[in-house]
């Protein structure tokens, strides 16, 4: 049991080789925060039946099947009997390797690009340095949505109007409990505590897969590493993958959105004085 | 305690049978392979889900980024007339300033009505956050709207009752009004920059001034449209020259904002129809093509013909409207192209890994 | 100015974070604090009791508990001691307050008439009356005390029961008892099969 | 399950769910773990992080597969040629646990001179009788000796009495040649009957590439020993298949041979799929059982008298020995008073079954009016039930119907919504059922005890009562009981005696006048007659009428007055013994592993250190450990039985006999008696099948229960009209027949909608694209579903041939957020001969895109 203090980091460690895809993480979430069900149908992407982060589902496990090619999972050569298979790979590499499973959520970024481009001070950063949308402030202005770099928060335009995302469980941390979904995990996929020791462990845990043979190993969002790029990093939640970012929709390096209000101001400003020198010339000019 | 199961249940409804929805198949016609893995300029895809959301703005917003614009640069243009122009001039200072009064009045109703909890508009002035173009422009549109106040009742008491007192309280408040008026017509071009959306973010540093270039030409295309609607633009060749000189950067801008596009590979959205059309004849050829040819003719005949001003006005009016149109929609369909944005963040050597 | 205008005002000047700010508050933190944060807590805290439980849908068993408020359930998670899911759930087992608190449960007896095209409402104790007189008559009409051969039998072939995986252990004991050792019946069988 | 009972002794998981995490390897097989069962696949997981190999054996690659080191795909249905396989390989290269098997099972023993295996008569064993296509088990016995079955359970099974028999067990251990040499020793037998097994003969048959399949062998056999245990983990995947006893069977001779059972990280772990599954078999709602094990009486079997009926069921040597004590006991319980000397105990009052009435032939007997009314406890046959078309068309002849569920399901709302209704094949105006759709309660609204899958029985709490008129199956049963007894109460007609005379009170509590569960376990547990105190184990039980015991295996589940041992909740600290004595009750007498006498070797002393478990203290003369030893607690392991006294019951078994419930203490390699469709597992095709048989004439099982009628119809073998092979599941977002996840939005949105799985190689033949609607058919009926095409379906080359496989999940119909056809109309009614369980999971079928414009031919049609 973690000890939860006000004024210390506290983050997710998502391990995708460790993730069964079983969606409990899912479940658990809107069951503790009591959101409405928001499926977009079957969408033949594999088992992923939730696609995309919104304002009402805050976990998303994607899955990506690679089970077709091998040499793609692994870099390993197929074995003699795969080909006879089908084509498909029986030996698996170790740990969850032609079948990626991933639970992604709000990163709770170390600068939070919605927390940044909010105007009224809804999205605020709490004592746990998690990032939180304050509902009785939020008046769906929207901005944050384009804001983010990862696409994940979002209006509940079904809803109340307001802008919606993981809160890593304010609520119960404030009460000393973990959020809901790193409990219900199973396979302890998703690990809750305090940042520190988090980005500690999940360093050991790439360390340990490299020895036991998965080369492909890496923290996204990790000090760093990809996706904690242009300040936005740290990611309070980050993750353990085996293939490109993008390959889960992540991108590798996204930039922090606020690092153009300056230079864009500046320039507007500039262009401005310029015409305004002209207007000034005609207007000088025109005076008799 | 309220439980979801009282609220509706909202799956996008599976079609019925027979009628499934068209959607990617990933492994069908891609021969054996990993469809996830598969993707533009060789970075992958995750089913061409879109990588981040779009956001929500439409016409409203459109509309705002124009009337705000156009209000904040007719406030500067009158200024610049009221210190700098002589009598001849009167006209355009008093259709400036009620022009960007009008426009005070009406961004803020455009802006709340696009809230989604338009109760709660006064959270915009709850706090402030420099990182937020969005709190930015919500103190500046304050401003900007209390002094255009201050500098319409001025010009009212001197129009209505002739008093100088108003003329002097218009002047003094109209410095400050057309500061915040600048920053009114370009802040909005770092409004958009400041997000994830490709084809915004790529030109952070060219939106602001091409905003700002087509504020302030709108703005003189509206002042000498409306002079000379009233048939009494005696300023039509300075109005003139002031429109060229827009004119002329607001085109340049926007050739540098498309090649920039293209230079980041983001251009996508405008080059497919009917954007690319709109883009090319209404907002280059409209909007500034068809003004620049016509009031060079004015400012190099050293004279002007009523109706020329007038087409040459309406056309660089509809023009910047459409801009505003097109980049904000534009936008959207940026955000929904996932190749777009991880060929935009790909980083400078690629991900580190694999 | 309308009562509920004035508290929404009030709320928003409480909440008002430009002064904080403006004494030096973080306006990424303190000074956008807002009252529902300085208030929030997690629910379970509203409990007035904590059952134990056992998940209801597969055979793994994994425990839960039950939090309670008077006569409504208002969660329901893992227990951390137990030695099988140690806190943790699947997805069903984590939507078991989705099933409990479901809208679309049934709470009042179904009845169907012979021939009829719709449900009836119907007292639960009407039913239960009417049951066990259909099950009286099919007995008396069906039952076989010895097979043609003498062979005693004491069974009747006309009424089955089916289920009892999803029950406990008790309920079948019951059934068992009831319509094994009571009623003659012989058709009993449960999902253990299928 | 038979198989585990014949092998072993007792039908049930013979491990702990947690005790996976001390394997050295797992075998995930018949089973998709990860998805059905992620919360004991987490043990899995802790297995793999201490550098256990898992290997997945399956027809599809499923979430299971993507966390296996090794994923070996077969052929649906081809089970036992692999593990047949393994047996061989095994055997051939001498890599069993010699001291293990050759002492703890009946490897040396000597099988009857004129006993034949399949090898020998092509597919069939000695004593087949075509005639009653049925075998005569006379030949199967060990030389000169009737051997009883190894548990009650299965010889009320067996469909003929042994044949005259010189010899009883109790006159001397079974005949035995240590040198193995004899050749009718089960060794040799082993050997004969598997020889064709090849990796070769497996990769023909089951298309799992033969280096995959060597891969596997060599990882189990390399994971067993003294040091090292493998542990095998499968679910209905095995058992819903005319030969799952046997496939399961074979399991248990590899676990057997390579030393696995008894020991800590071994084990077969049998995964249930409903809450109290294992429950409902040990307290069976089963037509054939009485609780704890006891056989059903049968009008086809020497049950004229009680007398007849201990003699035909009690085996004089081991455990069973004992039987006498748990009829009489139980006779007490149901009938109180009413049992004494004078009337059997009442054993007339018990109902003597007449054939198989389990739920396929239910069905049929529903559709052939039969039955004329139906009790359904939260079950939706409609959806759960095969050949769901001819359910639909025979529930109209009930002439009465009680429905008791959570929501209305398919079965309660067939005769208005399904699609023979669409068809006009079901008028509602013809349908003379009445039907009653009663709300039920959950666990939490009612208190009582589930029996999960490795046999631990939990107590849940009544937490709040149940919404309306929502009620316990406790409530409506024993209410139904209380008006059943007052309406015969003044008859005195002899039929009515056991109503009568039934033992029916119960204390009641609350304004919903609830029967007491705690009242109800105590009497399962047992008490002293006639002064009701609660016995505290199975040993204290008579067979004098002095004691009384709903159900034996669970004595001790409530040993004092106040003593609920199924809702302690104290779990071992960590680094603790790790067994979890302190919680919950796992039968029998709280034991978390079966047979774990084997843990030690014939001496007593631990296999090896890091396998250490149960052993003898030669100081304190007895059987210690980190778990209740499943042992005589002080038979020291040098113990003999004297035979010149010709001994029962425990006596009769020395100290080196871990498998307590069977005759002669040791595993059954070979079983003798107790299955219908032989000793020996054998690879028998599905009894619809692409392929023929490659390693025999005799095509499918012949002794499995066939139902072949117009309304029931089989696809002969490589029927062309019906190509593919189809199999049928589970997916994690889902329960059984869906009711529980269907209509609960968090869920429902995770699996939205029905599908079926084809590899990209077919759907290209076809003209398929992912998402299309698609008919599948079968003799049965038709449905329409839409396709997800993925590669996780590989096409299998059998025999030569390219066989394509497609996969359907069967928890769909048309209530709730996510609806879809039912699977299940697709299936026929056929089955194990031992278990009559259904063969759901291979069986051949067609494929078509489906035209937008032709007409709706399947089941499904959503909630408005």
């Amino acid at each position: 049991m973690i000890e939860i203090v006000p004024g210390r980091q506290y983050g997710f460690f998502t391990d995708t080789t460790l993730c069964i895809g079983c969606k409990a993480c899912e479940v658990a979430c809107k069951e503790w925060n009591l959101l409405p069900a928001d499926g977009p149908g079957l969408t033949g992407n594999s088992y992923d039946n939730t696609a995309a982060l919104s304002a009402t589902s805050w976990r998303h496990v994607a899955f990506i099947e690679k089970i077709g090619d091998p040499s793609a999972s692994s870099g390993q050569a197929p074995s003699a009997g795969s080909v006879q298979a089908g084509g498909r790979a029986t030996s698996m590499p170790p740990f969850q390797s032609n079948w990626l499973m991933m639970s992604d959520v709000c990163k709770h970024c170390e600068r939070a690009a919605c927390l940044e481009a909010c105007p009224t001070g809804a999205l605020f950063r709490t004592e746990f340095d998690t990032v939180v949308v304050q509902q009785d402030i939020c008046n769906g202005c929207g901005y944050c949505v384009p804001a983010c770099p990862f696409g994940v928060i979002e209006l509940d335009l079904l809803g109340d109007g307001k802008a919606h995302k993981c809160t890593l469980c304010y609520d119960r941390l404030k009460g000393g409990l973990e959020p809901a979904c790193a409990k219900a995990c199973p396979t302890e996929s998703i690990q809750f505590g305090e940042l520190g020791d988090l980005q500690e462990r999940a360093g050991r845990r790439v360390g340990e897969l490299l020895e036991r043979g998965v080369p492909e190993a890496y923290l996204y969002g990790g000090p760093g590493s990809p996706g904690a790029t242009d300040d936005i990093g740290p990611l309070h939640a980050f993750f353990l993958l085996i293939d490109r970012p993008e390959v889960y929709n992540l991108p590798a390096a996204p930039s922090l959105p606020a690092k153009r209000v300056r230079p864009g101001l500046l320039a507007g400003l500039a262009t401005i004085a310029g015409l305004a020198l002209a207007a000034a010339a005609a207007f000088a000019a025109g005076k008799e | 305690m309220e439980t979801p199961y009282g609220r509706p249940h909202r799956p996008a409804p599976s079609p019925t049978r027979g009628e499934g929805a068209p959607r990617p198949s990933p492994l069908v016609g891609e021969g054996l392979g990993t469809s996830a893995l598969r993707g533009v300029r060789g970075i992958p895809t995750y089913y061409g889900q879109p990588a981040i959301k779009a956001g929500h703005y439409r016409w409203l917003v459109v509309s705002y980024l124009f009337v705000g614009g156009l209000a904040g640069a007719a406030q500067l243009i009158a200024a610049i007339a009221d210190l700098l122009g002589g009598r001849r001039d009167r006209a355009i200072v008093r259709t400036g300033r009620y022009l960007a009064l009008g426009g005070a009045l009406l961004s803020p109703v455009l802006l709340i009505k696009d809230l989604h909890t338009p109760s709660r508009w006064y959270n915009m002035l709850r706090i402030f956050r420099s990182t937020s173009p969005m709190s930015i422009g919500s103190w500046t549109l304050a401003a900007f709207g209390a002094l255009s106040g201050l500098v319409g009742l001025g010009q009212a008491l001197e129009d209505l009752a002739g008093l100088a007192v108003g003329r002097r309280l218009a002047r003094l408040s109209g410095v400050p009004a057309a500061a915040a008026g600048a920053l009114m017509s370009t802040y909005t071009g770092t409004l958009l920059a400041s997000t994830s959306v490709p084809l915004w973010s790529t030109a952070d540093r060219l939106l602001p001034p091409l905003f700002g270039a087509s504020a302030a030409a709108s703005a003189t295309a509206a002042i000498s449209l409306i002079l000379e609607l009233a048939g009494a633009n005696r300023g039509r060749r300075r109005l003139a020259w002031l429109a060229l000189a827009c004119g002329g950067a607001q085109l340049a801008l926007a050739r540098a904002t498309e090649r920039e596009w293209r230079r980041q590979g983001v251009a996508g959205p405008i080059e497919r129809e009917p954007a690319a059309s709109i883009y090319r004849y209404g907002v280059l050829g409209l909007g500034a093509a068809v003004p620049l040819a016509l009031n060079s003719v004015q400012a190099l005949a050293c004279r002007g013909w009523r109706t020329v001003s007038v087409v040459a006005a309406a056309a660089t009016l509809a023009g910047g409207y459409l801009e505003r149109a097109l980049i904000v929609l534009a936008g959207r369909d940026s955000a929904g192209r996932p190749g777009d944005y991880f060929h935009l963040t790909r980083g400078a050597h690629g991900p580190t890994i694999t | 100015m309308s009562p509920s205008l004035q508290t929404r005002l009030r709320g928003a000047l409480r909440d008002w974070s430009l002064p904080r700010q403006l004494v030096g508050a973080d306006p990424a933190r303190q000074a956008a604090e807002s009252a529902a944060s300085r208030r929030t807590r997690p629910r379970l805290e509203d409990a007035d009791r904590v059952g134990t439980s056992i998940c209801p849908y597969c055979a793994v068993g994994c425990a839960q508990l039950i939090y309670a408020k008077g006569n409504d359930v208002i969660h329901v998670e893992g227990d951390p001691t137990s030695p099988i899911n140690q806190g943790t759930l699947c997805p069903k087992g984590a939507a078991t307050l989705g099933w409990m608190l479901n809208p679309q449960r049934l709470t009042g007896v179904k009845y169907r008439a012979p021939y009829s095209d719709h449900w009836e409402e119907r007292p639960l104790e009407w039913a239960m009356d009417r049951i066990a007189q259909l099950v009286k008559q099919t007995r008396d009409e069906t039952f076989v005390g010895h097979l043609p051969d003498g062979t005693t039998a004491n069974h009747t072939l006309a009424i089955a029961e089916l289920g009892g995986a999803t029950l406990d252990n008790e309920e079948n004991y019951l059934i068992k008892k009831l319509c094994g050792g009571g009623l003659g019946m012989v058709w009993i069988e449960n999902q253990a099969r299928v | 399950m038979p198989s585990l009972g014949a092998s072993f002794g007792r039908g049930a998981a013979t491990t702990a769910q947690w005790d996976v995490t001390n394997a050295d390897c797992v075998v995930i097989m018949g089973s998709n773990m990860a998805e059905n069962h992620p919360i004991a696949f987490r043990f899995v997981m802790q297995a793999k992080e201490k550098g256990a190999t898992i290997i997945h054996v399956d027809p599809r690659f499923t979430r299971t597969s993507a966390l296996a080191d090794l994923y070996a795909p077969l052929r649906a249905g081809s089970d036992i040629a692999f593990l047949g396989g393994l047996i061989s390989y095994i055997l051939e290269r001498d890599l069993w646990f010699k001291e293990y098997a050759l002492n703890y099972t009946n490897l040396a023993t000597v099988v009857e001179d004129d006993f034949k295996d399949a090898s020998q008569l092509d597919g069939l064993f000695s004593g087949w009788d075509a005639e009653s296509r049925a075998y005569r088990v006379d030949s199967w016995q060990y030389q000169g000796e009737a051997v009883p079955s190894s548990s009650a359970e299965q010889q009320a099974q067996t469909t003929e009495p042994y044949g005259e028999k010189l010899k009883r067990p109790s006159d001397g251990p079974p005949p035995s040649d240590p040198s193995l040499q004899h050749p009718n020793c089960v060794y040799q037998i082993l050997r004969r009957h598997y020889a064709a097994y090849t990796p070769e003969m497996v990769e023909r048959v089951t298309g799992c590439p033969k280096e995959t399949f060597v891969k596997v062998a060599e990882a189990v056999a390399r994971n067993s020993g003294r040091e090292r245990t493998t542990a095998w983990c499968y679910a209905v995947g095995w058992t819903h298949h005319t030969t799952g006893v046997q496939m399961i069977r074979a399991c248990a001779i590899i676990q057997a041979l390579l030393g696995n059972i008894g020991r800590p990280g071994g084990g077969i772990l049998a995964l249930r799929g409903h809450s109290s599954i294992q429950g409902s078999t040990d307290i069976p709602t089963l037509y054939n059982l009485l609780p704890g094990y006891l056989p059903q009486p049968s009008a086809q079997r020497s049950h004229r008298t009680f007398k007849d009926y201990l003699e035909a069921e009690q085996v004089p040597t081991g455990w069973w020995a004992n039987f006498p004590k748990y009829a009489v006991s139980l006779l007490r319980a149901w009938y109180g008073e009413g049992a004494s000397p004078d009337n059997e105990w009442g054993y007339q009052w018990l109902p003597k079954i007449v054939g198989d009435h389990s739920q396929l032939p239910m069905m049929l007997a529903i559709g052939d009016g039969l039955i004329r009314g139906l009790l359904l406890i939260g079950q939706n046959p409609v959806v759960g039930g095969h050949n769901s078309h001819l359910i639909r068309k025979g529930l109209p002849n009930l002439d009465w119907m009680v429905v008791r569920e959570i929501f209305e399901n398919e079965t309660a709302s067939y005769w208005y919504r399904s699609p023979e209704v669409e068809r006009g094949e079901i008028r509602p105006d013809q349908i003379k059922t009445e039907i009653f759709l009663m709300p039920a309660s959950l666990a939490g609204e009612k208190e009582g005890t589930f029996t999960n899958t490795h046999r631990l029985v939990q107590w849940h709490d009544r937490v709040v009562d149940p919404p309306g008129e929502c009620r316990s199956d406790l409530w409506f049963f024993y209410h139904l009981g209380r008006r059943l007894t007052a309406l015969h109460a003044d008859s005195d007609d002899p039929k009515d005696e056991p109503i009568k005379n039934l033992s029916w009170e119960y204390p009641v509590f609350g304004a919903h006048v609830e029967p007491s569960a705690e009242a109800v376990l105590k009497e399962i547990n047992g008490y002293t007659w006639p002064d009701r105190r609660q016995v505290a184990d199975y040993q204290e039980l008579k067979d004098d009428g002095t004691t009384a015991c709903g159900c034996w295996i669970y004595s001790g589940v409530f040993p004092a007055e106040d003593h609920n041992q199924a809702r302690s909740r104290v779990p071992d600290a960590p680094g603790g013994p790790g067994t979890h004595l302190g919680w919950g009750f796992a039968w029998p007498s709280n034991r978390r592993i079966l047979y774990n006498r084997a843990s030690a070797d014939p001496d007593g002393q631990p296999w090896s250190e890091r396998k250490r478990y149960v052993w003898w203290d030669a100081e304190q003369d007895k059987w210690v450990g980190r778990d209740d030893p499943d042992f005589v607690a002080d038979k020291p392991p040098d113990y003999t039985p004297d035979w010149s006294k010709r001994p029962t019951g425990m006596d009769a078994l020395d100290g080196r006999s871990p498998f307590i419930m069977i005759a002669d203490g040791k595993s059954s390699l070979f079983v003798p008696a107790g299955l219908k469709d032989g000793p020996l597992p054998t690879h028998y095709e599905p009894v619809e099948s692409p392929a023929r048989n490659p390693l025999y004439g005799q095509q499918d099982n012949p002794v499995a229960k066939k139902w072949e009628r117009p309304d029931n119809p089989y696809h002969a073998v490589g029927d062309p009209r019906y190509p593919y092979v189809i199999t049928t599941y589970r997916l994690t977002e889902h329960h059984a027949g869906g009711i529980p996840t269907r209509l609960v939005p968090s869920t429902a949105e995770l699996q939205p909608e029905g599908f079926a799985e084809i590899p990209p190689e077919l759907a290209r033949e076809k003209g398929i694209a992912n998402l299309d609607w698609v008919v599948i058919s079968t003799a049965r009926g038709e449905i329409v579903t839409r396709a997800l095409v993925t590669e996780r379906l590989r096409p299998l080359e059998i025999d030569g041939r390219r066989i394509y496989q497609i996969g359907m999940p069967w928890h769909f119909g048309w209530h709730g957020y996510a609806t879809g056809d039912i699977a299940n109309t697709l299936s026929a009614i056929v089955g194990d001969p031992n278990t009559s369980i259904h063969e759901g999971k291979a069986f051949t079928c067609d494929l078509r895109k489906r035209a937008v414009s032709s007409q709706l031919s399947g089941d499904a049609g959503a909630d408005g």
